[in-house]
């Protein structure tokens, strides 16, 4: 029997309550929740604006979730963790003791001392359920917003509030859209297409300054808004962390079973640095299912089973107005590139070394996890016809004695 | 209406059997009095009887029992059978006056013995020269019917109720030491004299009471042994079946028994290996000679009796016990009349022979 | 060259209300009749290349498809019917024998179709199948004429070997080459679960399906494909191919074409070669012949194997038969005139042979009218179609029946009768390894054990029904036949009375 | 548990498979009602050439990164089967991104779907294996 502290409420948290209970049905689970919600889909806050979802289908899981796991949930904010005493403290000064804990802090938006930042009336973040419900009230008809960064969150949010909004305006330093996961070409097809919808950029430019209902772009240009939605970035949330003495370098540092530096102190989600086996180095991979595994990995581990995670990788699957986007893997400097375009499609294949580091596909991306699948599973395609692959993915690179396993297996 | 052997005849039938283990005598009167409570399993289309042990002074004698339709008839036959045969001794069969038994035709008995001359000619035995000879003018003589011809035994069968069959033939005067009893109820027949029943070939004997369905089988496989099936009877074909088994083939009363009421696979397969090995071997070798469909018998021959049901026992028979006799019959009343303190009633399995033998030198 | 004169004699009559453009039906016919019309959005079809298997039909999800004879016809002429005059156009167009497959389908009499059978009432009674045993095992083999005893009296049960089989029926003889691997996988898994027999036929046998040799007849054919050692030694029985009921005295030809792979290989003649099976075995010219052949597969199976001597029911097969009785072979199985091919010419199919009823019963009688019945088992084929026909044949004295077009048809055939064209939809009778992957020997096997156990409850019922509670009761026991509507020569041969008799 | 099992040694790529599931998964009584002049979406797919076709459908994984991918958690295991929650799902498509057989798709709607053993329809068991003409398909316990 030991008693389970879990510090935070998403995805990695719900991962680490499944993993304990994978394991261990006896022993207790505390969650310190510093958001005061039921754990949610975070992801989906943008598809609440659109409409596709509400707060009751939002739910990430059931809503006698901690009930029926057995957990007692805590809301408020972890201020100390004194893992000699192992206690941790809230804000309210509330003590938890604990025999092992696993952070699950996640990130939090980064937001750069733009000058006259705080004369804007209407600025927001776009990271939480609040941020979103906040943003939702400030919506009218005609509202001009200006988002600054043209990320995964920044363009999830105008998505999300493209019909409610008068006009919608995206800038970013980068030259392109979405421009962690996409080089230019893909970019400019996704840009386009969001363009189609009335989204307007100013890429290559960015907001330095503001005032009041302007901002001054870094080229000179002014753009007048009504709202401004800070979508710069995300840093992950380290600093309980750091002050239990856990090596931090741009996340936790855990290692392959989401064991930090410190004893008995894990951590999982976005927080965390998890290895990316596409490049082989140790990064956050700030995405939601690598935070459910991470999570689940951690807490199999708290509970005394075994659980490790060496095939993470970074992937998105992300899509606008229709139009989908999947990317997995890494796409390096000397890969061998297979493409297969159209209009309004491309298809990408990055392989190096007789395997398949990484792809995208904009446009129809029915099967591509088998795409994902290879990357994941480092497969060597070095008998495979990539120019078919790269036009369809299908089981068809296998072996007939492989999909025997696949399709006629219990996998 | 068609006769015996010009189509085939199933009938219903009562059996009824008694003989000493010691050899003693008993008269005929016992057995066709045993068939009065049975008179209800007959029709009055046919009775008859075997009697084993009755004619000791021509023990070495073939007895021949010939029914005759005409006078020229039998000066035919007497010519054929002087050609081929020492007639011994020619007779009437003694027979009474009675109003229940009409239309009978002329009975003789003759004591014969085959000339030695012809069997060394055919290279054959006694036995088989007999039987050849029986077959010849049961098939080729219009008019002679030779319905026993065993040694020392005889079958007296008419048209009529069995008891009445035995008073007409003056059983009571005869003594043997085994009998069997026949009354029939045949159901597409006339009634003919030669189709009553006991049949006999040799001193074999069958009484009968069943409608075998396997007798076409039984039959076009046993003609080709040389029998001639010219009554269309089961018993006919009974009969030539054991003959050729026993007789012939040599195979014992047992073994006989387990071709013609040959126990089922399921049953042979459950068996230790020797005996699995000896029945599957006759199941193979004699299939043809399986008999199916409801069978009662009591077989005949100098020395013993054996009663054996079909394999699913679809026809009532029962075996009693008392001092040195055996009765077999197809109900218990028959047994009460031959011996009111019969023990040891016994109905026997689907195909479990039951074999009585006369101590040896006592017949 | 065109096709002069040949109006395609198949309609395809495609319900457009039903039809949702699946093409299943497309895909699925190897004839290439139906194909969607991307212009037009619609399944088309071309008739003339439809041989009605009905492949289409039986898969489409919606019956939206049906396949009706054209009712386009010539002028009526009682004498000139449709099908011969398009014969004559048809050899016109090539100059060739016509060819055809299957059996004879002329309306010739169906003598079983005249022989009712008997049931017991009042005087004996029926015997309930489902309640009391119920036998239907055989033995096939000659059996000894008199029995032996040693020393000890006690009773030698060694006897020629016998072919053991749980019910009296066998799949008779079709080549591998002539049908494909999954419909021979599929025949001999059934006969071995069934405890019966099936024949590899004069191809051979592939090395997958020794394992199957207990339940395996193997044919020596005029061609002699694949016959050595241990194809001989593998099998429960060795069967002499004389003739064969579609075609009686002439041979085989299977085009090189199809002399590919496996084929090949167990034909053991090489890849692209005809494998041609003369009209007769040379090496038999007369019955003394046969003996020699006889005793020949005996010495090289050291007596362990029964042989069983094949032969078309011709006109004399009555001598014939006593000829092959007294020539040293277990078993002699005749082939009636509507018995099954792979190829045939047509003429010789539809008009040379006699029907397997006569024959069996004038063999049957010949056997025991010269007593030498007991020297071989008779196993009777050639449209042997339902238990009842099976019931007759025992009857009339077969110990058991070949059947192979009620096989075929339980494997899914549908007796288009074009197994020459060997583009076969139902993957029988074909070797193209798209088509041949059709027949899934799981479900091939299981339904030719459905058809046979069922076949089995019904001749049980039947024996039942006559009271007879083994199957050796009712071999040759005609008086449970009657015919109906024949001649008094016909019944004089079939040996039965009339029904009313 | 009885899953969905493919031997594409008996596959003959009729595509049958796809047209039962979708009939099944339509929720109209009539096949050529739910299915005639319309685009179908079926959540078992051929695929192959060259002779060789196999039908794809999920394999119902003992550890499925779909489920753990969702990012509505609209994706649940029970008692080894595995169903999306059309409700809740958005259609991000994540689940096709991770879904290493390609057996998840875009539904009509947008939302994801794939197949659920025909458990939540009236066809009883999976339509395509019980409409598979030559066995490839089959429905058992392994």
């Amino acid at each position: 029997m030991s008693d389970y502290l879990i510090i935070g409420n998403g995805t990695a948290a719900v991962g680490c309550i499944e993993g304990i209970r994978s394991v261990d049905n006896e022993s207790s689970i505390t969650v310190v929740s510093a958001e005061n919600h039921h754990v949610y889909s975070r992801p989906l806050i943008s598809y609440y604006l659109e409409g596709k979802t509400d707060l009751e289908r939002m739910l990430y899981r059931p809503a006698d979730f901690y009930e029926k796991n057995n957990v007692r949930l805590i809301y408020g904010k972890a201020a100390k963790l004194d893992i000699r005493k192992r206690t941790v403290t809230l804000a309210d000064k509330h003590k938890q003791a604990f025999d092992k804990v696993c952070i699950c802090t996640g990130s939090s938006p980064f937001v750069p001392q733009f000058e006259g930042l705080d004369t804007v009336k209407k600025r927001f973040t776009f990271m939480t359920l609040d941020d979103s419900l906040a943003l939702e009230k400030a919506l009218t008809k005609d509202s001009r917003v200006l988002i600054v960064g043209a990320g995964l969150i920044g363009l999830k949010c105008a998505e999300g509030i493209a019909e409610r909004v008068g006009s919608i305006t995206v800038c970013d330093l980068a030259d392109r859209v979405l421009s962690s996961i996409l080089d230019s070409e893909c970019a400019a097809v996704m840009q386009s297409h969001l363009e189609k919808h009335g989204i307007r950029f100013m890429l290559g430019d960015t907001a330095v300054r503001f005032d009041k209902n302007t901002a001054v772009m870094k080229s000179g240009a002014k753009v007048g808004f009504d709202i401004l939605v800070l979508a710069v970035g995300v840093r992950a949330e380290t600093s309980l962390a750091a002050q239990a003495g856990c090596e931090v370098d741009r996340g936790i540092v855990i290692d392959s079973e989401m064991q930090t530096t410190v004893a008995d102190v894990y951590a999982a989600g976005d927080c965390s640095e998890g290895f990316d086996s596409s490049t082989g180095t140790q990064r956050v991979l700030a995405i939601l299912p690598n935070a459910y595994m991470q999570g689940r990995c951690a807490g199999v581990n708290m509970a005394g089973g075994s659980s490790s995670l060496s095939d993470l990788i970074p992937m998105n699957s992300i899509g606008f107005f229709g139009l989908h986007c999947a990317t997995a893997g890494a796409y390096p400097e000397d890969a061998q590139v297979y493409e297969e375009k159209s209009a309004d499609s491309i298809r990408r294949l990055y392989v190096r070394n007789d395997k398949l580091a990484g792809f995208i596909v904009i446009g129809d991306v029915s099967r591509a996890g088998i795409y994902t699948s290879l990357v994941r599973e480092k497969t060597s395609v070095e008998d495979v016809d990539l120019n078919e692959l790269k036009k369809e993915p299908s089981l068809a690179i296998f072996s007939s004695e492989v999909r025997r396993k696949k399709l006629g297996g219990v996998v | 209406m068609k006769l015996e052997g010009e189509v085939r005849i199933p009938s219903g039938c009562a059996i009824a059997a008694v003989i000493s283990k010691d050899g003693k005598g008993i008269t005929g009167d016992l057995i066709y009095n045993a068939m009065k409570p049975m008179h209800d399993r007959s029709n009055g289309l046919g009775g008859g009887f075997a009697a084993y042990g009755i004619y000791p002074e021509y023990k070495e004698l073939f007895a021949f029992h010939i029914f005759f339709d005409h006078r020229s008839t039998r000066k035919e036959c007497e010519a054929f059978l002087k050609e081929r045969f020492e007639i011994v001794k020619g007779e009437l069969i003694p027979t009474r006056k009675l109003p229940q038994i009409t239309d009978e035709p002329i009975i003789w008995r003759y004591f014969v013995r085959p000339l030695s001359s012809l069997l060394i000619s055919e290279q054959v035995d006694e036995n088989e020269f007999v039987a050849r000879s029986v077959m010849k003018i049961n098939t080729s003589m219009k008019g002679a019917y030779v319905f026993s011809s065993g040694k020392n035994m005889g079958c007296f069968k008419a048209v009529g109720y069995p008891e009445d069959v035995g008073v007409f033939y003056k059983l009571e005067e005869y003594e043997g030491y085994s009998w069997t009893a026949h009354g029939r109820y045949p159901t597409n027949t006339p009634g003919w004299w030669g189709g009553a029943h006991p049949f006999s070939l040799l001193d074999s004997s069958v009484v009968h009471n069943g409608e075998i369905s396997s007798y076409d089988a039984n039959r076009r496989f046993i003609e080709m042994f040389g029998y001639k099936c010219t009554l269309q009877t089961d018993t006919e074909v009974i009969t030539y079946i054991l003959d050729h088994l026993i007789r012939r083939q040599g195979l014992t009363l047992e073994e006989a028994a387990s071709v013609i009421a040959a126990p089922f696979w399921s049953t042979i397969n459950g068996k230790p290996e020797k005996e699995k090995e000896k029945l599957t071997y006759l199941r193979t070798v004699f299939s043809s000679l399986l008999i199916t469909g409801p069978f009662s018998i009591v077989y005949g021959w100098n020395g013993g009796l054996m009663a054996l049901n079909d394999r699913l026992k679809l026809r009532s028979m029962i075996t009693a016990e008392k001092d040195d006799r055996v009765f077999i019959a197809s109900e218990e009343a028959a047994v009460r009349v031959m011996e009111p303190d019969a023990e040891n009633i016994y109905a026997p399995a689907g195909g479990e022979p039951v074999i009585v033998r006369v101590k040896e030198g006592n017949y | 060259m065109q096709e002069h004169y040949i109006y395609p004699e198949f309609e395809v009559m495609r319900n457009k209300d039903r039809c949702i453009a699946c093409r299943v039906c497309e895909r699925q016919c190897a004839n290439e009749v139906h194909r969607f019309d991307t212009e037009l959005g619609v399944m088309i079809a071309d008739e003339a290349r439809c041989v009605n298997c009905q492949r289409c039909v039986s898969l489409c999800p919606t019956h939206a498809l049906k396949i009706v004879k054209s009712d386009c016809r010539l002028r009526e002429n009682a004498n000139w019917s449709d099908s011969t005059i398009k014969e004559i156009y048809k050899q016109a167009n090539s100059g060739g024998v016509l060819l055809s497959s299957m059996g004879n389908p002329k309306p010739f009499p169906v003598y079983w179709d005249k022989i009712l059978i008997n049931a017991s009432q009042v005087t004996n009674p029926p015997i309930d199948p489902l309640r009391e045993p119920m036998e239907t095992k055989v033995f096939l083999g000659k059996k000894p004429d008199d029995i032996r005893r040693d020393e000890n009296g006690e009773l030698i049960t060694e006897i020629s070997p016998q072919l053991e089989l749980s019910m009296p029926v066998m799949f008779s003889a079709m080549s591998y080459g002539s049908i494909s691997y999954n419909a021979h996988a599929s025949l001999a898994r059934a006969a071995t679960e069934l405890g019966i027999c099936y024949n590899t036929g004069e191809g051979g046998l592939h090395e997958d399906f020794y394992v199957y040799g207990p339940n395996t007849v193997v044919q020596v054919a005029s061609g002699r494909f694949g016959v050595h050692k241990n194809y001989l030694e593998a099998a429960a029985a060795v069967e002499i191919k004389m003739g064969q009921g579609a075609k009686p005295g002439i041979g085989g030809h299977l085009p090189g074409t199809k002399i590919v792979g496996d084929i090949s290989r167990t034909r053991m003649i090489p890849e692209g070669s005809d494998a041609i099976s003369p009209a007769p075995h040379h090496d038999i010219y007369s019955i003394e012949d046969l003996r020699q052949l006889v005793f020949s597969l005996k010495e090289a199976t050291e007596y362990k194997k029964p042989i069983i001597v094949k032969v078309a029911a011709v006109h004399n097969i009555a001598a014939i038969a006593s000829g092959i009785a007294r020539s040293g072979a277990d078993i002699i199985a005749i082939d009636g005139f509507r018995g099954g091919t792979g190829a045939a010419p047509t003429r010789i199919r539809d008009n040379v042979g006699i029907p397997i009823e006569l024959a069996l019963a004038s063999v049957d009688q010949r056997l025991r009218d010269e007593g030498i019945r007991n020297n071989v088992s008779l196993v009777v084929g050639g449209s042997v179609r339902s238990a009842a026909d099976v019931v007759k044949a025992i009857a009339l004295g077969a110990d058991a029946v070949y059947v192979a077009t009620a096989a075929l048809l339980a494997m899914g055939c549908h007796l288009c009768r074009t197994c020459q064209s060997g583009k076969c939809n139902w993957g029988i009778a074909t070797q193209r390894p798209d088509l041949v992957k059709r027949l899934n020997p799981d479900i091939g096997s299981q339904r030719l054990v459905n058809l046979m156990n069922a076949w089995r409850h019904e001749i049980k019922e039947l024996m039942g029904g006559m009271g007879i509670n083994s199957i050796e009761s009712l071999r040759g026991n005609r008086l449970m036949l009657r015919g109906v509507g024949l001649t008094a020569k016909e019944l004089e041969i079939l040996g039965i009375s009339h029904a009313g008799e | 548990m009885k899953r969905v099992y493919v031997n594409e040694e008996w596959c003959l790529g009729c595509h049958l498979c796809e047209y039962n599931c979708a009939y099944a998964n339509s929720g109209i009584d009539d096949m050529v009602k739910a299915l005639k002049g319309r685009q179908i979406f079926p959540r078992v797919h051929i695929e192959g050439n060259d002779g060789i076709n196999y039908a794809v459908s999920c394999r119902h994984c003992k550890d499925p990164l779909c489920v753990k991918s969702c990012i509505a958690g609209a994706i649940s295991i029970n008692d080894g089967v595995i169903r999306i929650d059309k409700n809740k799902c958005v259609g991000c498509l994540t689940c096709v991104l991770v879904c290493p057989y390609g057996a998840v798709a875009a539904g009509p709607t947008g939302v994801a779907q794939k197949c659920e053993l025909c458990l939540s329809n009236s066809c009883g068991e999976p339509a395509c294996a019980k409409g598979c003409p030559n066995n490839a398909i089959v429905f058992e316990e392994r």
